[in-house]
């Protein structure tokens, strides 16, 4: 519901702009306006600025950096201009602030009843009741014995909760929410994401919440902010703008963001955000933007108004396309491809600590030639140990992996030659997968030298041609991996895998860690690789928008059992098991965008109460 | 610091804050002063002016006249036996270092790599190493194998490699579980390659800081070893048993124990400062 | 001494050790300690065995220590029977040994050369209580003065108070203990004839009679080990003060004194207690150079003159007690964190 | 004959000066004023005229020995704080005086039959232990048994003694039979202590002595009270004495001058020349330790006699003394023994003669130049200075010595490098009769036969000079024996050296002797407090 501009005001902020100490902008000319019991959705990749601007917000500004200019008042009360004791007073009573992991955001030593009540005594003397009752409003059992509790004695969604309470118990007219779901595992996120939408109708608090994912945003948000760079780039009631993104970098975003509902092929957006040092003059997007102009990096355009409520900082802002979306996959059941690779009666188990955790139990399935098959599951669901057993790193206690029928002894060193080629493993965290210590040229001819026993030069040979097919320009081989963006090393990460020739590549995670902009282009590359080599993919993953653009068949995994498999189309559209219904339920999705035909509409989905943790 | 807001400001200045003086500065000085004690030290002997084991004159004779820093306990020539006395510090020191540094490496690596029982036993043997005084564990090393520098040597170098070892399996685990180790390892490739392409190169810097400050606690203990008479036998000359032999004549000569002390501890605050600016203040955390 | 604290026990809390962190239960802080105990008790029965194979591999022996080395062979031979030298080294050790749980630690070489019993522990006591006067008097201003310096420091990180105080504790932490007490009697007694560089104890009397003895040892140990400490200390502090709970504690509007003390200096305890032992543990080694040094009638120095002369009675039973203190600081600092760690305390979820 | 193996070598600590231990009685000083008595000189001058005043409490410092202090009499032998505790709680039958000179102690008298084979000691009546009980004759058989016995550090004394034989004659006499002829038994037993009868725990010793014992805490000091039943009425002077064992000489001086103690033992040399300060006093003497140089007589060049005696005409030894030792010495003729029994004082000085030297190194084929290897080591104080020196002298001969330092525990060590040295120095001390020198030295296959002398004439020589049952007949060998060493020996003995105390003025009645430092054994009792 668009909240037009009504007399009870809660934030008005004007041109902020916080520099580092060597003068940068990080954040320039940011300017939010937020009523009573309206939702802001912050957006924006990592290093646009919107966690400074949040801290701005409250008057905070990180060690290095300053808040150099413009204006906050939350309910009449004008904030920057205040001295640092005055500022301190203000935060809790008048603007609270949850933050994003709060498992470290909480003192270790302190419980929480003690936690709360510090935050309250504060601004008035509150009684213990008053800590029952905060705990009570956000969900959590309002008993003595769970006040008493510590921080690590709670789950992650508690925690969560309780830094929520911690937000809420002076009251503030304004409340800003820093990606507080970021941690939590999908269902947990859908039940808090859910809390929040109480709150916002029974206490009527304004909230600010900055995330990078804009599916979350499209749950929760009245109005919709998009920064990119250090500036706000489009801003305007969530429907219009997801509907109809007048902004190119808006745009490109709403297209990279995988729908589990509709299985299609992605539209990457080219290029990379630039750090904060080197961003270009002019529209900072203007080097990855498709309809870019001389005129565009000329000036740093202004936000022009489109319609009430609706900014957006673009000259070309009306010539933007609408959102195209990927054509659907045709995914009728092709004639399923004979097994490569056989996993039957899989246990494997790993201790942390003095306990042993049971990380899979009995788990049977089949791998077909040039099929991608999907393992999904929450964190700690054991998909990860089962790659590494097929990988040959972690031995299995019971179960048999067979390649082309004949079994594969359990570590990698006592496998063939030829079994330890087919199959390759892509890791999860870019910035881990490669040697700092050792140019890429060096890491991409390792393989072939080890596996194909190929002399060094004729492996070096081959980089060239390896560095082209995961996109990645030649000169890309001297380079040292700290030189490179999280995606140029995850591509390099594939393009060791491919050196080996494979038959297998299983991918753990590829994309979690990426920005979503990024994630798209990795997984079109993917499925670009399996059309040209013929390759079956082991896909690793908790995100269900990349299972519907990449897989063929999924597993879904639960603490280690198996709980359904099935086709993409089955498992998506005709769920069997409650759990994946759950799981399909929780994923946040956007609002189906305006295509040519112009038939989108926002909508809101309730979450059955029961599945909140 | 909020996380998010590091992602914004994609800056990692996290560790500068921590130094006493900015690691270049720290560093120059360190280089500067471990250069001239070290010149000093292998130089010396060349110019010493007499035999540093001939008495020259009347005990204790004070500095300045005939002799420039005086006679030592027996009559000796300080000055001489000053620049004689620097090479054994940083012969042994250094050999002790070496060696504890080839054990702690070695025993590291294969722990922190295979994991297991060897990683298990390797952490035994180190609480029982690490729970005794260094001190006396050399004075008892040192006696049983009969007074003499050779033995103290080992022994500093015996008590210093669990620490090492301890350090190096602390890295070995954190590296072993960074993907392109695993995928090393996925490709069938030899513990030892995995150890030396993969493992060694990034765990270097740490183990550099570490370096220094094996060398001064191996340049501490063998000169206190000295000083109490039970390393050096005279009529060596070393600066730590210059310090003890000359230390009744004070007030006679103070330079003949003033001298070799100051050589020593400069020789110790100059590896400080180097091991300092090399950790580049990580060490200090 | 930078080097002989960082290097002796690495600065880890006992949720980092990976010795498995203990079952939840009841008292998982009594289960802990006993295991600790437990521990540490097979470590010392290991380094029992160590020492008196180190000290029955002396050339001399506890006879020709109490005899001298001018004493004639047959002399020696008798002695060595009366005490038993002559008997298997399973045996002596075996009798070392629970003569050294039963707390005696049988008749010392003076008793034997007094044709007498007097129990070394008896010889070994009143040197014990010397040392323990000179260490406390030491331990107390090391350890206020590096909290103060630590903590301080890391307060005023990157000012100048904080370059100023790494560098003044940066001198004289990196010399042996022995250069720097030369430096200090050469300035206070070489030129200002302030102390005498030797007080006797008369007898009967303790140290504390005669204050000036103890000025000079513990001006040694506390210039040596301020250093390191305090640097540990802060690096502790500064981790706690950019732990992510303090600054959401301030943007929780919490007061900055109390966001100090109750969410930083709180969680920096743990990790101080570690250091506050390392302090201890030192103490024993830096004593034995101290006490030599300044001719302190304590522990240290008679070991040294155990080892000199080979009296290796003495120096199994100096050794083991050394150890046995050295491992008992550890199991206190570790209990002691453990309480402060509210995860090891209640066996963690 | 004798079988103590007595090395010469004193003990040696890393910093403990060298201290002079002695294991037999001093020879019975022949006529007045033997050469040593009559060149020592007092600097103490109160000590004799004022009267002796009672109470007080006497602090000693002396070299501290550690583990090996206690109080058991048969271990006093070994170091000088042993033997200064054992002659505060014990005495002897006969004491020996710091001028070498016998006295009476529990014995009144002694007198010996024909042969010398049987010696009579006349007790002391009226004497009491500290315990109350009688002193009688039981106690000096069980005391000269009690030596006897396996790993006694005395068993030396009576080794000649037939032990069976020791019987009572009446209330107050005990005869004492042997089993050769020797005339200086006085001499021997001199040393020995009297122990109560069936004492064998010396935890808490029980004595006739000037002093009971109250405490002892070994490495820090000892406390004794004054014995009130003391037989040599009105002694000791003082009501408490305290001993302080401090390793480092200057700890020792310090002390002293600081007033934490009254008297100091074994002050070096550095001390003793730039003096003490005003309120303190040198306690100077000459001592009877002999510093030497040796060669090995069967070693070329050394086994030309005229080598050796060209060295020792080479040799300046008051030079020596004066750079050396400090001047704190007394010039030797090449012969161990001055004061002792017998010691032939006729032979003439050897001096300074560079001339006569190169004739004789001319006429031994050595006229172009000679080179030898010395081989010194920190084993005394002075001793290392000595060598260079040496180096010098001989030099001025045309002679070259290279010298090389040697660690100074090997340097006594059989195993190492004791006996193995051709040219090297030494350091006697505590030999009071002729016999127990020569036959430990100069006997083929003796423990301290560093010149390696194997000269059968010599060997019949000191057998009979040591069992000759009249005086004359002894004196005819040893003068024999002397006379050959004298011209021929391996031996360059250049000084006697002096023994070093020092005392705060207050405190007088200490008279340093010869034989030990502090005028030990009579000191303790005599020393008291001047006003």
């Amino acid at each position: 519901m668009a909240m037009t501009a009504s007399p009870d005001r809660v934030l008005d902020a004007e041109a902020l702009r916080v520099e580092l100490a060597s003068g940068f902008p990080v954040i320039d000319e940011v300017s939010l306006q937020l009523s009573r019991g309206e939702i802001l959705g912050l957006v924006g990749e990592s290093g646009s600025g919107k966690t400074t601007t949040a801290l701005a917000l409250l008057g905070y500004s990180r060690p290095g950096s300053v808040i150099t200019g413009g204006q906050v008042t939350i309910a009449g009360q004008s904030v920057l201009d205040l001295p640092d004791a005055a500022r301190r007073r203000l935060r809790g009573r008048l603007v609270s602030y949850v933050p994003q992991h709060a498992g470290q955001a909480l003192n270790p030593s302190l419980r929480i009843s003690a936690a709360i009540s510090d935050v309250m005594r504060q601004h008035e003397t509150r009684s213990r009741a008053d800590v029952m009752a905060v705990l009570a409003a956000v969900d959590l059992p309002a008993s003595q014995a769970f006040a008493r509790r510590l921080p690590h004695q709670l789950s992650g969604g508690q925690q969560q909760r309780v830094t929520i309470a911690m937000a809420l118990s002076c009251e503030p007219p304004l409340i800003v929410m820093d990606e507080p779901t970021t941690g939590l595992d999908v269902i947990t996120q859908a039940s808090v994401l859910e809390e929040i939408r109480r709150l916002r109708e029974q206490i009527g608090a304004a909230l600010v919440y900055v995330s990078h994912d804009l599916a979350v945003i499209s749950e929760l948000a009245d109005r919709i902010a998009v920064m990119y760079a250090g500036r706000i780039v489009e801003e305007g009631p969530a429907a219009t703008l997801l509907a109809r993104p007048r902004h190119p970098y808006t745009r490109g975003l709403v297209q990279s963001i995988p729908d589990h509902r509709r299985p299609t092929r992605q539209v990457a957006m080219p290029g990379i955000a630039a750090g904060v040092e080197d961003r270009p003059a002019g529209c900072a997007f203007a080097p990855r933007c498709i309809q870019q102009t001389p005129v565009c990096s000329e000036a740093m355009p202004a936000l022009i108004t489109l319609t009430a409520g609706h900014q957006v900082r673009c000259v070309h802002a009306d010539e933007t396309p609408p959102v195209t979306l990927g054509e659907e996959r045709d995914l009728r059941a092709a004639a399923r491809p004979s097994p490569v690779l056989e996993v039957t009666g899989l246990r494997a188990t790993h201790r942390s600590g003095s306990e042993t955790v049971v990380a899979a139990d009995d788990v049977s399935f089949e791998l077909g030639g040039g099929e991608c098959l999907a393992l999904v599951g929450e964190s700690g669901s054991g998909k990860t140990t089962i790659a590494r057993c097929l990988a040959g790193l972690h031995r299995p206690d019971r179960g048999v992996i067979s390649l082309h029928g004949d079994p594969l002894p359990d570590r990698a060193r006592k496998r063939s030659l030829a079994q330890r080629r087919a199959i390759q493993y892509v890791f999860q965290n870019p910035y881990e997968s490669l040697n700092p210590r050792r140019q890429v040229s060096d890491e991409l001819a390792r393989p072939a030298q080890v596996l194909r026993g190929l002399s060094a030069s004729a492996a070096r040979a081959e980089v060239g041609a390896l560095l082209d097919r995961v996109r990645l320009p030649a000169r890309a081989a001297g380079r040292y991996p700290s030189q490179l963006s999280g995606g140029e090393r995850q591509r390099v990460a594939i393009a060791r895998a491919l050196a080996a020739e494979p038959e297998i590549l299983i991918c753990d995670e590829i994309t979690s860690s990426l920005d979503v902009s990024v994630q798209a282009a990795i997984l079109g590359l993917l499925a670009d690789l399996r059309a040209e080599l013929g390759l079956s993919v082991l896909l690793i993953t908790h995100d269900l928008g990349v299972v519907s653009v990449t897989a063929d068949r999924v597993l879904v995994l639960q603490q280690g059992t198996m709980r359904e498999t099935g086709s993409i189309t089955q498992i998506l559209h005709t769920p069997a098991h409650p759990y994946t219904r759950q799981l399909i339920a929780a994923a946040p999705v956007l609002p189906v965008p305006v295509t040519e035909s112009g038939d989108g509409q926002g909508k809101r989905r309730a979450i059955s109460k029961e599945a909140a943790l | 610091m909020i996380t998010g807001v590091a992602e914004d400001l994609d800056i990692k200045q996290r560790a500068k804050r921590r130094l006493a003086l900015p690691p270049t500065l720290a560093g120059k000085i360190g280089l500067i002063m471990l250069a001239a004690v070290v010149l000093l030290a292998l130089a010396g002997p060349e110019l010493a002016p007499y035999s540093p084991r001939l008495t020259v004159g009347a005990p204790y004779a004070p500095s300045g006249g005939h002799f420039l820093l005086g006679t030592d306990v027996l009559g000796r020539d300080v000055l001489s036996r000053v620049l004689f006395g620097g090479r054994t510090v940083l012969i042994y020191a250094g050999l002790a270092t070496i060696l504890a540094y080839l054990a702690g490496l070695a025993f590291g690596l294969f722990a922190g790599y295979l994991r297991g029982w060897p990683d298990q036993a390797l952490m035994r043997s180190v609480d029982v190493l690490l729970s005794f005084p260094a001190l006396v564990f050399i004075l008892l090393v040192s006696t049983a194998a009969g007074q003499g520098i050779i033995p103290v040597m080992v022994a500093t170098a015996i008590i210093q490699a669990p620490a090492i070892a301890r350090i190096v399996r602390t890295a070995t685990l954190e590296q072993s579980v960074r993907g392109f180790v695993e995928a090393a390892v996925a490709r069938g490739e030899s513990a030892i390659s995995v150890l030396r392409r993969e493992i060694l190169p990034n765990i270097a810097r740490p183990l550099s800081a570490d370096v220094g400050l094996r060398f001064t606690w191996s340049v501490l203990l063998i000169a206190s070893v000295n000083f109490l008479g039970l390393g050096l036998q005279p009529p060596a000359a070393d600066w730590g048993l210059m310090v003890s032999e000359n230390w009744g004549g004070i007030g006679a000569n103070p330079a003949a124990v003033l001298v070799p002390a100051a050589l020593l501890g400069l020789l110790c605050v100059a590896i400080n400062l180097l091991s300092d600016s090399l950790a580049g203040g990580r060490q200090w955390q | 001494m930078t080097a002989a604290i960082q290097a002796t026990a690495e600065p880890e809390t006992p949720a980092a050790q990976d010795q498995s962190r203990p079952r939840r239960g009841r008292h998982p802080l009594l289960r802990y300690a006993l295991r600790r105990v437990a521990a540490a008790v097979v470590i010392l029965l290991v380094l029992s065995v160590l020492v008196f194979l180190a000290c029955s591999v002396l050339p001399g022996n506890a006879a020709s220590a109490i005899l001298g080395k001018q004493a004639s062979g047959v002399a020696l031979a008798h002695l060595e029977r009366e005490m038993g030298l002559n008997r298997p080294i399973a045996y002596q050790y075996w009798t070392w040994l629970t003569g050294l749980v039963h707390g005696n630690l049988g008749n010392s070489a003076a008793g034997y050369a007094a044709g007498g019993q007097i129990s070394v522990w008896s010889q070994i006591s009143g040197k014990l209580a010397n040392s323990a006067i000179l260490a406390t008097a030491a331990f107390v201003p090391i350890v206020a003065v590096s909290l103060m310096l630590g903590v301080g420091a890391a307060l005023r990180a990157g000012r100048w108070v904080d370059h100023l105080i790494s560098v003044t504790t940066l001198v004289p932490a990196a010399l042996p203990e022995f250069v720097l007490g030369a430096l200090l009697v050469g300035l206070f007694f070489g030129s200002l004839h302030l102390l005498p560089p030797v007080s006797l104890i008369p007898p009967g009397g303790s140290p504390l009679d005669t204050p000036s003895l103890l000025v000079l040892p513990v001006l040694t140990l506390v210039g040596v080990c301020v250093g390191p400490a305090a640097r540990m200390i802060r690096a502790g502090m500064l981790d706690a003060l950019e732990a992510d709970c303090v600054a959401v504690a301030r943007l929780n509007g919490i007061a900055e004194r109390r966001v100090v003390i109750r969410y930083a200096l709180r969680n920096a305890l743990a990790p101080s207690v570690q250091v506050v032992a390392m302090i201890a543990q030192y103490l024993i080694g830096g004593l034995l150079i101290v006490e030599y040094m300044f001719g302190y009638p304590g522990i240290g120095q008679q070991l040294v003159n155990a080892i000199s002369i080979h009296d290796n009675l003495e120096v199994q039973s100096v050794s083991m007690l050394l150890a046995a203190i050295y491992v008992g600081i550890n199991i206190v600092a570790d209990l002691v964190v453990m309480t402060l760690v509210p995860k090891l305390r209640t066996g963690g979820a | 004959m004798n079988s103590t193996d007595r090395t010469p070598a004193p003990l040696q600590g890393p910093s403990r000066r060298a201290f002079l231990h002695r294991t037999a009685s001093a020879g019975l000083l022949l006529g007045a004023g033997a050469g040593l008595a009559a060149c020592g000189h007092q600097t103490s001058a109160l000590s004799t005229l004022a009267k002796p005043r009672r109470g007080g409490r006497l602090r000693i410092g002396i070299t501290g020995a550690g583990n090996q202090e206690s109080l058991n009499p048969s271990s006093a032998a070994y170091t000088l704080i042993n033997l200064a505790m054992a002659t505060a709680v014990f005495d002897t039958l006969i004491i020996l005086n710091p001028d070498l000179s016998l006295a009476p102690g529990l014995a009144t008298s002694w007198t010996s039959n024909r042969p010398a084979t049987e010696w009579t000691f006349d007790l002391r009546p009226g004497v009491t232990w500290h315990d109350g009980k009688p002193f009688t004759a039981s106690d000096v058989i069980y005391s000269l048994r009690w030596m006897a016995a396996p790993g006694n550090g005395l068993a030396g004394l009576v080794s000649n003694v037939d032990l069976a034989g020791i019987r009572q004659s009446g209330t107050s006499k005990v005869v004492v039979p042997l089993k050769t002829p020797d005339l200086l038994f006085p001499q021997t037993i001199c040393d020995g202590y009297i122990i109560q009868d069936g004492e064998k725990n010396f935890v808490h010793p029980v004595g006739t002595g000037p002093f009971a014992f109250q405490s002892l805490i070994q490495g820090e000091h000892s406390v004794f009270l004054r014995n009130p039943h003391y037989w040599d009425h009105p002694k000791p002077y003082v009501d408490e004495l305290i001993i302080y064992s401090l390793a480092s000489d200057t700890a020792r001086v310090d002390a002293l001058i600081s007033g934490q103690i009254d008297v100091c033992s074994q002050v070096p040399f550095t001390q003793a020349r730039t003096g003490l300060g005003n309120g303190f006093s040198l306690l100077r003497s000459p001592g009877q330790s002999a510093y030497a140089f040796y060669m090995a007589v069967d070693k070329p060049p050394f086994d030309d006699v005229r080598v050796r005696q060209a060295l020792r005409l080479l040799t300046d030894r008051q030079q020596l003394i004066d750079v050396a030792l400090d001047g704190f010495g007394t010039v030797a003729n090449d012969l161990y023994g001055r004061g002792l029994e017998f010691y032939d004082n006729g032979l003439p000085q050897h001096q300074h003669d560079v001339a006569e030297a190169r004739s004789l190194l001319r006429a031994a084929g050595h006229g172009s130049g000679l080179t030898l290897d010395l081989q010194t080591s920190d084993i005394a104080p002075g001793v290392t200075a000595a060598a260079a020196l040496f180096q010098q002298q001989a030099a001025a001969a045309g002679v070259t010595v290279n010298v090389t330092q040697a660690n100074p525990s090997a340097y006594f060590n059989p195993a190492e490098l004791y006996l193995k040295m051709p040219f090297a120095q030494t350091f006697w001390s505590g030999y009071n009769t002729l016999q127990l020198f020569y036959q430990y030295a100069l006997m083929p296959g003796a423990a301290g036969n560093e010149t390696h002398w194997d000269s059968n004439d010599t060997t019949s020589w000191i057998q009979a000079a040591s069992s000759a049952s009249s005086a004359a007949a002894a004196g005819r060998q040893w003068a024999a024996v002397q006379q050959q060493q004298w011209s021929e020996g391996g031996y360059i003995w250049w000084a006697n050296v002096d023994n070093l105390d020092a005392a705060s003025d207050q405190v007088g009645g200490i008279r340093p002797g010869p034989l030990l430092n502090l005028g030990l054994p009579t000191s303790l009792a005599n020393a008291y407090f001047i006003a």
